[in-house]
This record gives C-alpha cells, sequence and structure tokens, in this order.
C-alpha cells in the first residue's frame, strides 16, 4: 500500500510543481503578442515568397498590427486574404490590383543569334557571367531557366528558348523578377492582352542585325495609339497601363511583331 | 474541418491521412522496429491501443484542462497508457515485449499520438476521436506491417520467422539494418505518392 | 479571475492529472510485478536447464574474488551464479556471463561440470548484427564448446583440440562468447582442485 | 576518467549516432532538415535541451524513484519533466531574448515530442551512468543528431527538386539519401576506443 502512496506522492507532487512553475511563467513571462498577429498569419496563404515586400507572412502580420501596413500587398493571396484580413483589422481592403509577371524578350531560337555555343552551367545566372551570355543581344532572354527554377508554382517554362509565362498558375510572387540575371521579368496587370516582348536599349539598325523580333523604336505604336498609353523611351517601346484601354491597336500596327497581343 | 462522420474520420485516418505514408509521423518506430513482421504487427497494435485510449481520455477532458499545460497533461495521460501497456505486455506477453524492447516507452513520444491528441482530440467529441484513433492506428499499423514485411523478407529470408528461400540465396542483411529501413520507406512513400497522383488525376482527367 | 487563483487552478488539475494516473499505475504494477518477476525467474531457470540438462535445481551463490579474476582476466562480468544440483550434491556450476562482442550487451549463460568441461552454451541476449553476430545463438556455432576442457581459443576454421571455428564474418561475436565460456570454465578448475 | 569521455563521445556522435544508428528523432530530423541555417538551429536547441532534461533526469531518478523502488515510474516522471522543461525554456527564451527566439522559437514545442530527448534520458538510466556522465551524455547525443541533421540539409540543398522523377521529390529523396548516409555510419560501428 505504501507503494501506491510513495507514488502517487513522487509523480503527482512533480506535476504539482511543474503546474505552479508553467502557470506563474506564463505570467511571469507574459509577452504581449497581439492576437491579431496570429489571426492574420492563419489568413496567410503562408508562402513566406516575400512578394509584400516582407521577410515572410510572420513578418507581414507584425506589420500590419503594429506599423499599419495595408492590407493589399499579399500578391499570391489576391483578393480573397485581402478581404478576410480587412475583416481582422475592421478596415477597408482597397482595390487590389491582379498581377502577373510578363517576359520583356521574344527572341526565340530562329529569331535571335548567337554570338557562341554555350555548354557550361545549365544556369542563366552562370551564363550570364560569359560576356553577357551567348546572345548578341545584351537583354535577350539565355532561356537556360533559372525562374522555372525560382518559381515554386510552376507558372513559367521555357518554350523554344524563351521563358513564357502560364498566367493561370502565375500568383506574382516575383521570385523569377528577382533571380532574372537580365532583368527582363516585369509585373503586368492580368486583365491587359498586349506588353512589349524587347527591351533591347541600342539603336534600331543594331538591334536588326541581333534579333528579328527586337524592337527598333521606330514609333510607329507611338502614333497610333489614341490614348498616348505608348512611348518609345530608350529606343524601345514601354506601355503605361494607367492611360493603356486595352485596344491591342499598337500590336497590330507593330511591323516587328514586338507587342505581343494575347487573344482573348 | 467540416463535419465528417465517424466513419469518414476512420477512413480519413486509414488511407487520406495514413500517418506513416501522407503525414510522415511516428518515423522513429516505423524505422527501427520493421525488422519483422512480427514485430511490425505488435508494435502498431500497441500503438493503437494507446492511441484510441489516449484520444478518448482527452477528448473527455478536452474542457477541463487549461490551456497553458495542454502539451505536459496530453504527455502526462499518454504516458500512463503506455506504461501500463508495457506491464501488462510484460505480465502477460514476455516474449513480444523482449523483442520490442526500447520501442514500448517510445510509444509515448511517438509523434503520431500527441499530434493527433493535440490536432484532433482536443477539439472533437469523443465517438470522433476514438474512431479516428482506431483508423490513425490501424493506418499505421497497415504501414508498419508493409515494410516490415518487405525488410524480412528481403533481408532475412523469412516471413514470420518461416524460412522462404533455402540456402540457395543469401538474403541481404543490410536491408534489416539502419540503412534498409530509410530506403525502403522511401521508396513505399513514393510508390503511395505515385498511387495518390494517378487516382488524383484519373478524379479530375 | 486573479493571478493567484488562476495558478492555483492550473497547478490543481495538473497535479490530479499526474496524481490519478501514478495512482493507476501504481495499482496495475501491484498486480504485475510479481508476475513480471516470475517470468524472469522461469526464463533464467530455462536457461540453466537447457546449459546443465542432468542438474535438477539451481542455487544461486555469491562472487568471490576467485570470480573476479576469472572476470579481469577474460573481460567480462558474471551477472548471476549458481551450483547445479543433482539430488542435493553439487554437480557442476552454471553462470550467466556478459561479455563485449561485435556490441555491448552480449549476454550468454554458460554451464561447466564438476571435471571442468562445458556442458552447454545457451545466448540469452545480445544486440549483434542480424544475418552475422545473431547467428550465435545457432545450435550449430554453440554446441561447438560442449565437450570442451580447459581455455579455449578461437581460429578462423579448422579448429583443433581446444579451439573452435568462428562464425564466418562474425569473429568479434565468436570472441565475446568464448571468453564468457573460458571464464566459467577457469572457474570451476580452480574450484575442483 | 578522460578517456570514458572521450569513448561516450565518440560512441553518440559515430558509433551509435542518435539518428543514423539508433533511429531516434527523425520526425524534426526529416522536417526540419531543408537548409542548413534552421537545421543548426534546430540541432542546437536539441543539444541544449538534451543537456538540460539529462540532468533533472538523473537527480529525479537517482533521488526521487531509486530510494522509494518506483522504477516503474520512470518514463512518466521522464516526460513529465521533458515537456515541463521545454515549455518553461520557451518561455524563458521568448521573453528574454526574442532574437535567439525568432530563430530557435518554433523548433522548442517540437523537441517535447522528440524521441531521441526521452531516449537519451532512458538510457542514462540504462548505461547507469553517474551525473556528469548523464548530462555529458545527452549533450555528445545532441550534438550527434546536430551533426547528422546539418549533413543531411547540406546535401537536401544541393539536390534540384526538377531533375527527381515527379513522385519521389520531397520526403522520399530525403529517405534515400538518409539511406545512404546511414550506410555511410555502418563503416564507424566495428571502432572502439
Amino acid at each position: 500500500m505504501t507503494g501506491i502512496i510513495l507514488a502517487v506522492s513522487v509523480v503527482g507532487g512533480t506535476g504539482l510543481l511543474f503546474g505552479i512553475l508553467l502557470a506563474a511563467a506564463s505570467f511571469v513571462f507574459e509577452v504581449d503578442t497581439d492576437e491579431r498577429a496570429e489571426k492574420i498569419l492563419e489568413a496567410l496563404p503562408g508562402a513566406n515568397c516575400g512578394a509584400c515586400g516582407y521577410a515572410g507572412c510572420s513578418a507581414y502580420a507584425e506589420a500590419i498590427v503594429k506599423d499599419g501596413a495595408p492590407v493589399n500587398c499579399c500578391s499570391v493571396g489576391k483578393a480573397p486574404v485581402a478581404q478576410r484580413l480587412s475583416e481582422i483589422m475592421g478596415v477597408d481592403a482597397g482595390e487590389v490590383v491582379e498581377m502577373v509577371a510578363r517576359v520583356a524578350c521574344g527572341g526565340d531560337c530562329n529569331s535571335a543569334v548567337y554570338k557562341y555555343e554555350y555548354e557550361g552551367v545549365r544556369e542563366c545566372t552562370a551564363e550570364v557571367r560569359l560576356g553577357g551570355g551567348a546572345k548578341e543581344c545584351p537583354s535577350g532572354c539565355l532561356g537556360l531557366g533559372s525562374c522555372t527554377r525560382a518559381c515554386r508554382f510552376g507558372a513559367i517554362s521555357i518554350k523554344n528558348g524563351v521563358a513564357v509565362v502560364d498566367e493561370e498558375k502565375c500568383t506574382a510572387c516575383g521570385q523569377c523578377l528577382k533571380i532574372c540575371p537580365k532583368g527582363i521579368i516585369h509585373f503586368v496587370p492580368k486583365e491587359f492582352n498586349q506588353w512589349v516582348v524587347c527591351q533591347n536599349p541600342e539603336n534600331g539598325k543594331t538591334v536588326n542585325q541581333y534579333c528579328k523580333a527586337g524592337c527598333i523604336g521606330c514609333g510607329i505604336c507611338e502614333k497610333n495609339c489614341p490614348f498616348d498609353a505608348i512611348h518609345v523611351e530608350d529606343n524601345y517601346a514601354v506601355i503605361d497601363y494607367s492611360k493603356c484601354r486595352n485596344c491591342g491597336l499598337c500590336a497590330k500596327k507593330c511591323p516587328r511583331h514586338a507587342i505581343y497581343l494575347r487573344e482573348k | 474541418m467540416k463535419k465528417q462522420t465517424a466513419v469518414g474520420v476512420f477512413l480519413n485516418g486509414l488511407i487520406k491521412e495514413n500517418p506513416t505514408f501522407v503525414q510522415l509521423l511516428g518515423m522513429c518506430p516505423t524505422l527501427a522496429v520493421t525488422t519483422s513482421l512480427k514485430n511490425g504487427i505488435g508494435m502498431g497494435l500497441s500503438a493503437t491501443a494507446v492511441l484510441i485510449a489516449s484520444n478518448v481520455i482527452i477528448s473527455l477532458l478536452r474542457k477541463l484542462i487549461p490551456q497553458k499545460v495542454r502539451i505536459a497533461a496530453y504527455i502526462v495521460i499518454i504516458a500512463a497508457f503506455v506504461t501500463m501497456i508495457q506491464m501488462l505486455l510484460e505480465a502477460f506477453l514476455p516474449e513480444l515485449s523482449s523483442s520490442l524492447g526500447i520501442f514500448i516507452p517510445l510509444i509515448v513520444v511517438n509523434c503520431i499520438i500527441l499530434a493527433r491528441a493535440e490536432a484532433f482530440a482536443s477539439k472533437n467529441g469523443v465517438l470522433h476521436s476514438a474512431a479516428d484513433g482506431l483508423g490513425m492506428g490501424l493506418g499505421f499499423t497497415a504501414a508498419l506491417s508493409l515494410i516490415s514485411a518487405v525488410r524480412e523478407i528481403l533481408g532475412a529470408g523469412t516471413i514470420f520467422d518461416i524460412e522462404l528461400y533455402g540456402e540457395a540465396v543469401q538474403p541481404m542483411s543490410v536491408i534489416t539494418l539502419a540503412p534498409g529501413g530509410f530506403i525502403v520507406l522511401g521508396i513505399l512513400v513514393a510508390a503511395v505518392n505515385y498511387i495518390m497522383r494517378r487516382k488524383g488525376e484519373k478524379k479530375n482527367g | 479571475m486573479s493571478k493567484v487563483k488562476e495558478i492555483t487552478k492550473i497547478s490543481v488539475i495538473l497535479f490530479l492529472i499526474t496524481a490519478i494516473s501514478a495512482l493507476l499505475l501504481a495499482l496495475v504494477n501491484n498486480i504485475t510485478a510479481p508476475m513480471i518477476a516470475a517470468n524472469e525467474e522461469q526464463s533464467v531457470q530455462d536457461a540453466l536447464r537447457v546449459v546443465m540438462p542432468e542438474a535438477d535445481r539451481f542455487e544461486a551463490r555469491a562472487k568471490g574474488d576467485l570470480e573476479a579474476a576469472a572476470e579481469e582476466e577474460y573481460e567480462s562480468d558474471i551477472m548471476e551464479l549458481y551450483d547445479a544440483k543433482k539430488d542435493g550434491e553439487t554437480v557442476g556450476i552454471c553462470a550467466i556471463v556478459e561479455t563485449k562482442g561485435y556490441d555491448t550487451g552480449l549476454r550468454s549463460a554458460v554451464g561447466v561440470d564438476a571435471e571442468g568441461t562445458v556442458t552447454g552454451v545457451e545466448i540469452i541476449s545480445h544486440q549483434e548484427t542480424p544475418g552475422l553476430g545473431a547467428n550465435a545463438e545457432d545450435e550449430e556455432f554453440r554446441s561447438q564448446y560442449v565437450g570442451k576442457n580447459g581455455e579455449i581459443s578461437v581460429v578462423k576454421s579448422g579448429a583443433g583440440e581446444n579451439e573452435i571455428n568462428a562464425i564466418s564474418g562474425a569473429t568479434m561475436t565468436s570472441d565475446g562468447v568464448t571468453r564468457a565460456v573460458n571464464t566459467v570454465t577457469a572457474i570451476a578448475g580452480e574450484m575442483s582442485e | 576518467m578522460a578517456k570514458e569521455i572521450i569513448a561516450i563521445l565518440l560512441s553518440a556522435l559515430l558509433t551509435e549516432n542518435f539518428v543514423m544508428v539508433k533511429f531516434y528523432g527523425i520526425c524534426p530530423f526529416l522536417g526540419v532538415s531543408k537548409k542548413t541555417d534552421t537545421a543548426i538551429g534546430m540541432g542546437m536547441a536539441v543539444t541544449f535541451v538534451m543537456g538540460i532534461a539529462s540532468l533533472f533526469t538523473y537527480l529525479a531518478n537517482t533521488y526521487l524513484l531509486v530510494p522509494f523502488g518506483l522504477e516503474y515510474l520512470q518514463t512518466i516522471l521522464f516526460i513529465l519533466i521533458i515537456a515541463g522543461l521545454v515549455q518553461l525554456v520557451e518561455m524563458f527564451v521568448k521573453k528574454s531574448i526574442p532574437p535567439l527566439y525568432n530563430a530557435l522559437g518554433i523548433y522548442l514545442p517540437l523537441i517535447t515530442t522528440n524521441c531521441a530527448v526521452l531516449s537519451s534520458a532512458l538510457l542514462n538510466v540504462q548505461n547507469n551512468y553517474n551525473l556528469l556522465y548523464s548530462v555529458l551524455f545527452g549533450v555528445f547525443a545532441g550534438l550527434g543528431f546536430t551533426l547528422a541533421i546539418v549533413l543531411m540539409a547540406g546535401i537536401r540543398e544541393y539536390i534540384d527538386e526538377k531533375a527527381i522523377p515527379e513522385s519521389f521529390r520531397g520526403f522520399p529523396i530525403a529517405l534515400l539519401t538518409a539511406g545512404l548516409m546511414a550506410i555511410g555510419f555502418m563503416g564507424f560501428s566495428g571502432f572502439s576506443i
């Protein structure tokens, strides 16, 4: 019988001791975490991709609670997450512009001219160190797919030597923008059907030697655009999406097909 | 979590969220004990018994246990059941208990039991918790038996200690050792992924 | 609820849970403890009977300096030591000896009769590698010791008078078992003089 | 004395590595070994907890359980102490060293369910080490765990997910890598001081 009492007292005693310690500790070490931060963290997709500009979802949640960061920065979660966050914070979500990544290069294998045959490590970040890459055009896509490996959603793939984005899968997390050594991937609002597929700053004559699909800065698109939404800056066309009305005229008029037109 | 019937919870534990192949929980006993089918089944069933008992008790007490000492309380309840099972095994089935050795106390920290206690039993009713315990337990036992069958046949050339192929074939004893556990489990998990993906594709065509 | 009240509430609940679990455990232990002891005793008796067939009773005996010298010489550790009795008269000694084979914890039971010849060897528990060292349990390896007298040494093959063949690929295990046997034969040899 | 400590160190790190040979603590080992810095964080957290857990479980065992003959309560008392300790450590670190908490915090609750911590406490009792050896064994076992998880993380960072067949990505390839590492660790098993 004494064995039982001993057992109960030993284990029970330790249990009591830890009970007191844990309970007291939870008050002494009270850390004022705002429960809203936890709720927000649950609402966020948790991809920790950093597209919202913070070091991950927990950092973004903290920023929302502490310094009132806008609730619609999560481009992965898009509108539903922004809505959920605004409910938690009691703030209106503001209009979320749905973005998607676009590659500003159309120089695939048969239209681009190559300086040399590259046999090294299959990474654009490696090839670019070798005289700017195998393509004559300094801002052409090298097509080795560093972006495809950086993308966690499998939204970007190499077709015929050039990176192409699948807008259904793209969550605009921005990982491909960061990794691309040529910096030719940009965010374009999803609903627009046309975007410029060249970013070569050199004058038309030299571009003509490099690539059949390059923009030579002729300015035909600029003349034809009724809404003054497209201008030639630095020898290549740039669309100002705040003015653009999605009419697609510039893409039709462009003699070099340097503006891609997505058929709806 | 949508309201599932008890049977739904049971099947979920057995197949869809099989603790070993899908959730990859409870790795320690899975790799170490599955050197023979007898051990695998013994371990699986004793873990199932503890899982059901602890799930039921924890879901009964879920309102009583304060949030701050939640983990400590669950683990004490689980440890109590494990020690009881250990004593009963040593008293009534000494032969099985000697082959399971140190792994019976390790059922306490077997992640499956604490995971199910925290994720499920502390949030659902007694019937559902019991069903979940049974489903997860049998899923664990099934997975353990499959792994231990493969390892025993390849590694020791026997099944339930019956010689399969005579002296002609020398069994690969490395399969019953540590590396074999990792490799066999890796291949089986890959096979399950493949089947799940193939089934997934067929469903949404 | 004030802090103190909450602390007491939490610690009382934790105390109750731990105390009740301990109570249950103690009760179960009271029931099973004697049975477990009986099981262990039984398995020891079975092992000894296999090792020393003709003895009918085994009386435990304390370890003296004679045993300590043998342990020292063969780097072994005598866990239990028995006098084997046959209708009241000592016919030999049995011991459970632990040595280090490939892995620690290699426990063998060794029976030696009054003249110092080995009557039987049984492996009680081990952690040797399955498929290699674990083959020490096979009858074929253990029977080599029976009938030998005096110090035994291990050879790769072609064992002579006081030698045994090692298990292929498990020399350390074979050496471990041999050292256990030599420990007991050394004690029996001293005793009979 | 020093020889004994080195023997424990080498056995905990190599011959009986907790992850690669003894299979303790595999769940966090697979879960947290994606990046080397998180692996190091997890390793240090486990080593720290195993050190203090070995200390307290040794004290509890020698002064509470053994004198009253309550060995059967080892499991429940040890795990209660470990769970309590981990939660206390987590709260303390969260309050007083926030940067450390952000680096290690999320792993601490994971450690309560880590088989390695409880098994190191139980092995301390089985090998009946004294206080110093128990704590050293706990810390060395933790270092063995860290060694395995950091090596694993190093390798997994180099695995190019796209080059692996679809159904082998993620855990299966991690398991196969661990299998090959375990073969490497098997090479140490015959070695002893």
